[in-house]
This record gives C-alpha cells, structure tokens and sequence, in this order.
C-alpha cells in the first residue's frame, strides 16, 4: 500500500513508519486530502475512528491534524499526520467519512482550525461565544478565569 | 456506500414563531433538562405533527476539559480523572487508559492483573448495561425494569466497593497492573453473582422480550444499516445490532481477552429492539467471560515493574478498548516529560450520539425518546 | 317526582343561555367564545331536561358539548389568535343586524300576542320514564325513511371529508 | 319537617327518584365524601402495590406503613405557591381543573351502589355517565392551550385525540350490553344504571357471560378504552413523562395540578363503575344462581364483616412487627388504633339490620376495587404504546371488533 502510494505521489509521503507495532502516515498536507479519499475508496479503510489534533507552538507548521483509520476488511488501523500552520485551513472530510463532521467540529472548536465545505462548522462543546482555542497550548486557563470573574462579578481575581 | 452527504443534519433554525402552529412545522427543544434526555442532552426538534423532521443535537453542557487537564497532570495523577467521563463504566475507562500508557512505556501487567482486569471490566460491562436497559425501559414507558436491574446492579457494585472502596468512580486500575490485591473471598463473590445473575436477565426478558407493546415500540425503530454505521463510526452494540460481528476484544485483542471463549451476538436489523437483544445477549457472553476468568485465575504479582517516574519516551499511542458503548480510544502523544504532551480520547457515546439524527428521521417524537435511550449515551463522556 | 323550584331554574338557565350566547359573540378571544358556547349549550341542556327530554339533553351534552365543541376548540386553538385579535371584530354592517333583529324580535311578540289560542295552557306532563323508549320507536317506526336518509347524509358528509383530507396528503 | 326527613326511610327508591332534598343532600355528601376518600385511599394503595411490584418498600415514614401520606401529601399541594405562568390565558387556566373536576364527579349522581344506594335514578343514566365524562377533554385541551406552551399543548392534542378515538369504541361496547336488558317480556330495554343491573338479576346472568363469549368480547373492549379514556398506562401518553414531561398539567402545580389528580382518579373510578354495572351485575353478589339459598345468602352476607376483620388481623399482624423501639411507639399506637377501627367496622357489619343494608355496596366497591388493582397492575407491568400504534389499536381493532360484536349481539337476540 505504502509503496503504491509513494509511487503515486513521491516525496508528498513524508514519513511511512511504525511505531510500537502502529503504522502511521506522514503526509504533505496539499496531497492528504486525495490520500485520505484513495485509503477510503481503494484500500478499504472505511471506518474513521478518530480525528484529532496537536499543536506545537515551536514550530513553524502548529498544528498536527491526525487521522486515526479502520478497515474492517483488513483489521488493521493505520495514523494519517499532517501539518498545517496556524490560521491555514484544510479541505473537510466529511464526504469522505459522515463521522468526520462532529470530529472537525470538535478540532474547530479546541484548536481553531478551520475546515473548508465543513457543512455547519461551529463550535460544539463549548458555548458559541467563547474565545479562544483551549486546546492550544498557549492558551490561559487563568486568564479566562479572571476575565470571566471581571466582567461577571466585578471583582479582580477569583483566586 | 451510500453518499455521506445524506447524513448531514442542517436544520435552519430560524427565529421561532410566536404562534408555532400557524405553520405545519413545529420546534421543540427537548432537554437540557428532560426527563428523557439522560442527562443533559439537548435536542432541537424540528417536527410536521408528531413527525420528525430533523434534530440537532447541542451538547457540552457537561464539558470540563479533560483533555485540557491531562496536559497538567502526570501520567499518574491523570488515571482518577478517566473514570469521570463513562462514569456508569469507570472501570473501562481506567482499563483503556492504563493500557495505553503501559504500551507507550512498553511494559506490560502481568497474568494475574490481567485476569483481575477481566473480571472487572465485565462485571463494569453488565452494570453498564444494566443500567442501559433499566432506563430505556423507562423511557419506553415501563417502569418496573428500572428496579430490578438497579436491585440486581447492588450485587456488582458491592463487589467494587469491597474491591477498591469506591462503587461508580472506581480507579480500579494503576498503569502496570492493579494496586490492591483482590480481597478474601473475592473469587467466591464473583461465583456467586454468576450464579446468581443468568435467571435476573431471564427475569428482564420475560418483562420485555415477548412484551406486545415493548416490540411493537421497538421493532423497525431508529433503523441504522451496516454500511451507514460504517460510515458514521459507531461502533459498540449498535454496530453489532446492524449485523457486523465486530468487537475489538476479538479484532485487535488486549488484556487477554484472547484466551477467553465467547461469542460476539450480532442482530440483523439494526433496529432498537436488535440492539436491546444484542446488549441482552452480551450480559450473558460477560457472565461466560467471569465464568472461565475466575475458575482460572493465576497467583503471581499484580503488579509490573514501573518506574516510579513514568517518562514515556517521545512517541505517541493509540490505543482502545471495547468498552460497553462501543470503542473506547486513547491516542497519546508524549514529548519525553512526565506529563502527557496532549491525550485524546474518543469517546464513543459521542461519535455514536451524531447517528441520532439519520436514526430518528421521519420518525415520530416517541421515537426519540427511544433512540436515544438505545444509543446508550452518557453525557460525561459526550462532553468530556 | 315532583320538581322542585321550576321556575327558579328556568329563569337562570334561560339567563345562563343568553349571557353565555352575548359572551360568545363580544369576547375577542375566540377560546373564551368557545367557552361560552359550551356554556351556553349545557344550559340548554338543562332546559330540554326541566322540559321532561333527558334524552335530547343527553345526546346535547354528548354530542355537542363533549363532541363538536372538542373539535371547535382544536381547529380555534391551530388558529392565529394574534392575528385575529388585532382584527375588528364588527364589520360595518350593523345597519343589517339591526333590522334583522328587530324583525326576529317582532316576529317574536307577534306569535306572543296573536298565538296565545295556539299553546295550551298547561304542558301536559309526559310520562318521564319511558321519554326514551318512546323516541326510539318513534325514531325506528314512523320516522324511519327520514332517520335514514339523514344517516346516508352524514355518511355521504364523513367520506367527503376523508376524500378532502386525503388529496392533501 | 322531620316528617319529611323520615318518610322518605320508608320508601324503596332512591332519593331523588323520592324527590326528598334533605337525603339527596345527604347522599351527595356522603357519595363524594367517599369518593375522595377513596382517591386518597387509591393513591396510598398504588405507591405501595406499585412499590412492592417494583420491590420497593414505597412511603413508609408518615404513619405506619405511610398510611398519613396522602394526608402529608394533600396537605402540601394546599399549601404550595400556586404558579400561573406569565404568558398564560389566566382564566381559561383557572377554569381547566374544575371542569375535570365536576365532569368527573357529577358522575357519581347516577352511580348505583345498591337498589336503592345511588343519589337518584335517571332514565338515561348511562348516556349522562358517558355525556358528562367526555366533556373533561374540554378541560384537557384548554388546560393545555392556556399553558401557552409546547409540551402542555402537545400532550393535550395528543389526549383529546384519544380520547374521542376511544369513546367511541367504548360506547358501541355499551350499546350492546344495553341491547341485552331489551331482552326480557316487555322487549324494552333501559338506559337506567339501577334498570341495567336489574335486567342481569332478571336474566340471572352477569351481561359479562351473556351470549358467550360476545358479552366478554364487549367487555374486553371496554376494560381496554376505559383506560385509554382515563390516561392511564399504558395509554397514559399524554402525561408520557420520558416524552412530554407531564402532558398538558406541565404547567400546574399545587393546588390547581391536585385537582387533576383528584379528577383523574374520580373518572378512573367513575368508568370502573360502569364496567361493575354494566358487565359484572352492579350490587349482586357472586354466584346468585349456582350458590342460591338462604344459607348461602347468610354465608355471602357475612363476608363484608369478615374481609373487614382480616383487614384488622393484617393491621394486628404490621403491629406485632413493628420494631420495638422508642421512635416507633407511636406509630404502633397508630397502626394498631387503625386496626380495632377496622375491626369495629366489622363487627358493625354483622348487624343484621346493617349487614343486609351494606353488603350491596360493600359487593359493588369490592368488584370495582378488582378494576382499581388493575389499573395499578398495567402500570407496572406495561410499556407505553406510541401514539401511531395507540391510534392503531383504537380506530383498526377496537372500533371494528365493538361494532361486529353489537351486530351479532343484535342477530342473536332476536333468534334467541
């Protein structure tokens, strides 16, 4: 499978290892998209398990989005990876995967990343006027906090 | 396969009507606080009639940023926080994620905390279970079940609390193994609730299996396909109830589950009243897997050799577990400290709860009422 | 049995019904009309039993009160009261009204005065006991070809109004 | 004046056949007196068969074996703060419960407890039973559309609906059980509650066995849309709790939502009567054939008081198993004036005078109690049907079966 893919694509494979026994992708982010489809369509992994991401302020792409694939057929999971920066937005996969919806949703409403043709991309667990990404890790639980405790209770700090 | 699309719930919510029945269209907020909902669960009805016309689900009312406290909390001081999110299933939530760290620190519990595992995570399995069938029964209209199933769940949660002192929030589990031994008499207690249990599930099914109304509400409602599940990621009952015989303890085994002989009861519908036989059938597979785990139990130590400081090496895990509501994932990332780098957990009540919306449609509102009964939902863990 | 206070309760179930009738026609809000309505046929309900038909006071009460005005109050209550309270109640016939009323009145104290030969001055008392079994025969025997055909009539009138409903659907 | 009062003890009809206010006052009194009673009663009795179904202890704590808690209990709807909502139509909200209320107590009038027990005999007693119950579904509706809310305004389109569905069902049932009492010399039948169970002591046969099985089959349909009729489960959708919160008393609390309670468990026993009357012979005792005789008699007018002494032994029995501790003093004290009550009752009931005069009633009560314990059962036992299915079940298989069952009642009395 790796090596059909890296035919068909090249470098865009970054990195196709294993690590404690799961295998995982690491893919350019202009070609996952396609990749993400062609593992569906053609290599049967026709189940999403988990869409999820991570951010790294250090570097200069933030975020890893990561695709955690099933096949049934196949019994076998597969880690798609891919970074993109912060403010950058990816194409959905929510035609790919109808699970995807909810789980980008959640990725928009942690980390702040967009999804483009996500049909309803808005924030799910938390209220629709919160700002801010809690999941980033620059992101100040105190800061929110106070905040919150000065425009809701007139006080300075509610430590 | 069918195309994705379909699934998508879209309702444009306009600004409601002050005379709602002027038009045929009808909105209704069910929940956060209904009887029904399980918690709070909010759901906004759009309905012709009694007709369902489409739902969106608006949850996070119970979020408290587990994920975000992982980030701050070692590997250790995290284990408690799991058993917060299924809490009608604490100890399969404990069991995923002790599991997934051990598999990052590459070290692995040893026979006899393995069995100890089984035995409470299948015990946890029929108590959440139990729990399932006690409030859908309600929802559905019949009372009495509810009683019976909390009545025959005592029996399981007393053997936790004399295991570990705690009864829902159990912290059963330490990376590497089990902290306390088993108790004396455990082993008699866990014969006897076997002995015990098969008649009550009898019990239930005479209440409801042959019950005219129970199957005229349930069969041929909420509906789900194989291929749709597929397409949706839900996993758990519901998955098996649409006739795949999938299960992750016989797919990509852990603990030992490999070494246990039972079966994995699929329906062939998928609709509420295969997922009540299905979750049915599982009670009795768990009372099969305590059976062999209990006769065979092995001595030894209960614990692995863990480094008193957990420092993973940078990597990252994905690991999960067939926990009563479907797949149970942990997908950990760490950068080399003793904190987690970033933990995520895929939690199936939440996965499972966006096949709500293509379950109930053109259905009626009692319907509903039943779906989300039958997806087993909990709100701790859809909202984390 | 020998009545008690007649003519007490004639008067205040007359008064009833008329009230209740005023009330139907001024009230705005089309659920309090319906109220009075219902009010205002029990009250003829009493009347027909203070006049020895427990049977047309019966079939009053079931169907009128408890059938058609159930009814009523479901297609008032799928109405749009805001809109309809916003409306004039009176258009400016009332010209019309008058002059009809006036007729109905007269025509009224015209039968009083002219037909006073025509009632008797007693109502001879029915026996109560059989009021009912009398119908019926009436109902089954003479007037047997006019029940009938007003059956077929409501018969006709239920399939009219499926076939009205199903093309809607 | 106390001429008046006793001339009437000597006739053998009922007081408002007699047309003797004072006793009609009396009976009225005593009738609904004891129907709330017999409300508190029903629903100290429910919690706890309910609780015991359900291997609960239900209330114990307010009186022995919480035999006060419907006291405590209607004590505190008094007493709560009476809510109206703000966007409510006040009036029509206020006026809602009583007309449930009086729909279904000005039911009790015709209600023959005995030959001559009831308030007064209409000639059209059971069209005004079944005239003057439906109209609480006026009540119903407007109680929900003056809620001014979704759920309430659901729930009471979903109950007028069923409720109409199913008095029709219902009153063909009844039409053919009336259709029995034409069966005797004369070839006129009644409409008369007190006339119907006479008929079934003339044709010395409860209607339930008559013709069998078309008597049961009506019967059968009745027992069912009475439920259906009183909301209750499993047809108690429109109070589905899991669906609709409460149905159209969402809104109503305290002493406005007690009056629906009270309504609800008049009209439950209101429509068990009509079930008693018509199917199962109204006052007469059982087997008045098969066990005939003046021994028989004897023994079956002894019954009363004995039912009434083992009442008490139970009562004796809770008091013995009171755990002897200073805190339940007095609630053994309690438990066991409750009991020498009872048993005092019994004793009275073997008066003779008294015991030919009561067990009518205490026959009639017992049979409707039998319904009373059923509708507890149902609870328990039955999931709820879902409105499609309810609406199914009403107009699919009730109606047709009800309206062949009046035919071939029709067919084989005229053969017969």
């Amino acid at each position: 499978m790796v090596t059909r893919l890296q035919r068909q694509y090249g470098s865009g494979i970054q990195e196709a290892k294993a690590y404690l026994g799961q295998n995982y992708l690491v893919l350019d982010p202009s070609i996952t998209r396609e990749v993400l489809q062609i593992l569906r369509d053609e290599e049967q992994f026709d189940y999403c398990v988990d869409l999820t991401a991570v951010h790294y302020p250090q570097r200069e792409k933030q975020f890893d989005l990561v695709w955690i694939l099933y096949s049934f057929a196949r019994n076998e999971r597969v880690r798609v990876k891919t970074m993109i920066a912060d403010g950058e937005s990816f194409p959905t996969s929510v035609d790919v995967w109808a699970t995807a919806n909810w789980l980008e949703r959640e990725v928009f409403d942690m980390f702040g990343v967009r999804f483009d043709g996500h049909p309803d991309l808005k924030r799910i667990l938390l209220p629709d006027g919160w700002r801010g990404y809690p999941l980033r890790k620059d992101y100040g639980i105190i800061q929110q906090d106070q905040e919150w405790v000065q425009i809701n209770l007139g006080i300075e700090s509610g430590e | 396969m069918t195309d994705p699309t379909t699934y998508l719930s879209h309702l444009e919510l306009g600004e409601p009507d002050k005379t709602f029945l002027d038009s045929n269209e009808l909105i209704i907020n069910m929940g956060p606080q209904h009887p029904a909902t399980h918690g709070v669960l909010r759901v906004i009805l759009k309905l012709d009639g009694e007709k369902v016309l489409g739902t969106e689900c608006v949850i996070g009312y119970l979020h408290r940023g587990v994920e975000k406290i992982a980030e701050h909390r070692t590997y250790t001081m995290f284990n408690p926080y799991v058993d917060r999110m299924d809490y009608v299933a604490a100890v399969s939530n404990g069991l995923g994620y002790c599991q997934a760290v051990e598999k990052l620190l590459n070290i692995e519990a040893p026979a006899r905390a393995n069995y100890i595992r089984v035995i409470l995570t299948e015990l946890n399995r029929i108590a959440s279970h139990q729990l399932w069938l006690g409030t859908h029964a309600l929802d559905i209209g019949a009372m009495t079940p509810l009683f019976y199933t909390f009545r025959d769940r005592e029996e399981i949660l007393k053997i936790f609390e004399k295991y570990c002192g705690a009864r829902l929030t159990t912290h059963a589990f330490r990376i590497g193994g089990c902290q306390y031994e088993t108790y004396d008499g455990f082993e008699d207690d866990v014969k006897k609730f076997l002995d015990f249990f098969p008649p009550k599930i009898d019990e239930y099914e005479e209440l409801l299996t042959t019950n005219r109304i129970w199957v005229e509400r349930t069969v041929g409602v909420g509906k789900i396909s194989a291929d749709d599940c597929k397409a949706l990621g839900v996993t758990g009952p519901v998955l098996r109830a649409s006739g795949v015989r999938w299960d992750i303890r016989k797919a990509l085994p852990y603990a030992n589950y490999s070494e246990f002989d039972f079966e994995i009861p699929t329906g062939e519908n998928g609709d509420t009243f295969d997922r009540y036989m299905v979750r049915m059938q599982e009670m009795r597979q768990a009372v099969r897997i305590i059976g062999q785990a209990v006769e065979r139990i092995p001595e030894g130590p209960i614990m692995a050799k863990v480094p008193k400081v957990m420092k993973p090496p940078v990597g990252e895990i994905y690991h999960s577990i067939e926990a009563p509501k479907g797949e149970l994932g942990y997908f950990i990332v760490s950068d080399g400290s003793t904190q987690p780098y970033r933990v995520r957990v895929r939690p199936p009540s939440f996965v499972n709860l966006q096949a709500l919306d293509i379950m109930v449609r053109g259905q009626l509102v009692a319907d509903v009422i039943a779906v989300i009964g039958t997806l087993d939902i909990v709100l701790g863990e859809v909202d984390r | 049995m020998t009545p008690v206070a007649t003519t007490f309760f004639f008067y205040l179930l007359s008064g009833l019904t008329l009230l209740s009738g005023v009330l139907v026609i001024t009230r705005k809000n089309a659920v309090h009309s319906a109220l009075a309505l219902i009010f205002g046929l029990l009250a003829q309900a009493g009347l027909y039993l203070m006049l020895y038909a427990p049977f047309v006071a019966g079939v009053q009460i079931i169907l009128y009160a408890g059938g058609i005005m159930v009814l009523f109050l479901f297609v008032i209550m799928l109405v749009n009261l805001e809109r309809s309270q916003k409306e004039k109640q009176f258009n400016k016939q009332w010209l019309v009204g008058l002059l009809a009323a006036g007729a109905l009145g007269g025509l009224f104290v015209a039968v009083y005065m002219k037909g006073q030969g025509l009632f008797p001055e007693r109502m001879a008392l029915p026996a109560e006991s059989s009021n009912t079994q009398q119908i019926g025969q009436l109902l089954y025997g003479q007037y047997m070809f006019a029940f009938e055909i007003a059956s077929l009539l409501l018969l006709v009138a239920i399939i009219g109004a499926v076939v009205m409903a199903k093309k809607r659907i | 004046m106390l001429d008046y009062i006793t001339s009437y003890l000597g006739m053998n009809t009922t007081p408002g056949q007699a047309g003797n206010v004072f006793w009609v006052t009396v009976y009225i009194l005593i009738v609904f007196g004891g129907v709330s009673v017999a409300v508190m009663a029903m629903n100290w009795l429910e919690r706890k068969a309910l609780a015991h179904f359900q291997i609960r202890l239900g209330p114990m704590r307010v009186g022995p074996h919480g035999l006060l808690q419907p006291i405590a209990d209607a004590i505190k709807l008094f007493t709560k703060e009476d809510i109206i909502p703000a966007e409510a139509d006040k009036f029509v909200f206020w006026i809602a419960p009583l007309i449930i209320l009086c729909a279904s107590f000005t039911v009790y009038i015709v209600i023959p407890f005995g030959p001559t027990h009831a308030i007064t005999d209409v000639n059209i007693g059971i069209l005004f039973m079944l005239g003057v119950s439906s109209l609480s579904v006026l009540g119903v509706v407007m109680a929900g559309w003056a809620s001014n809310s979704h759920y309430p305004l659901i729930g009471s389109l979903r109950s007028s609906a069923q409720m109409i569905s199913y008095e029709v069902a219902m009153g063909m049932a009844v039409v053919s059980a009336i259709l029995m009492t034409s069966l005797n010399k004369s070839g006129t039948g009644t409409l008369s509650m007190i006339g119907i169970v006479q008929a079934q002591a003339e044709q010395q046969t409860w209607f339930l066995f008559k013709f069998f099985p078309l008597g049961l089959i009506a019967f059968v349909i009745f027992a069912i849309a009475m439920v259906a009729e009183t909301n209750r489960a499993p047809f108690d959708l429109p109070e589905a709790e899991s669906e609709l919160t409460a149905g159209f008393h969402t809104e109503y609390s305290g002493l406005r939502w007690s009056l629906f309670m009270l309504g609800e468990y008049a009209a439950m026993i209101a429509v068990s009567s009509i079930a008693v009357t018509l199917w199962l012979g109204g006052w007469m005792r059982p087997f008045p054939n098969w066990l005939a005789g003046e021994t028989w008699d004897l023994v079956f007018s002894l019954v009363p008081g004995f039912s009434f002494l083992g009442l008490a032994l139970i009562a004796f029995i809770g008091v013995i198993r009171m755990p002897k501790h200073s805190y339940f003093r007095i609630q053994t004290i309690g438990l066991a004036g409750f009991g020498a009550v009872l048993g005092l009752i019994g004793l009275i009931l073997f008066v003779p005078p008294v015991r030919d005069r009561i067990q009518d009633i205490f026959w009639f009560v017992a049979k409707v109690a039998v319904f009373m314990y059923l509708y507890i059962w149902y609870r328990a036992t039955f999931p709820r049907y879902r409105f499609d299915q309810l609406m199914k079940v009403g107009w699919k298989v009730l109606l047709p079966v009800a309206i062949g069952v009046l035919i071939l009642t029709a067919v084989v009395g005229v053969i017969f």
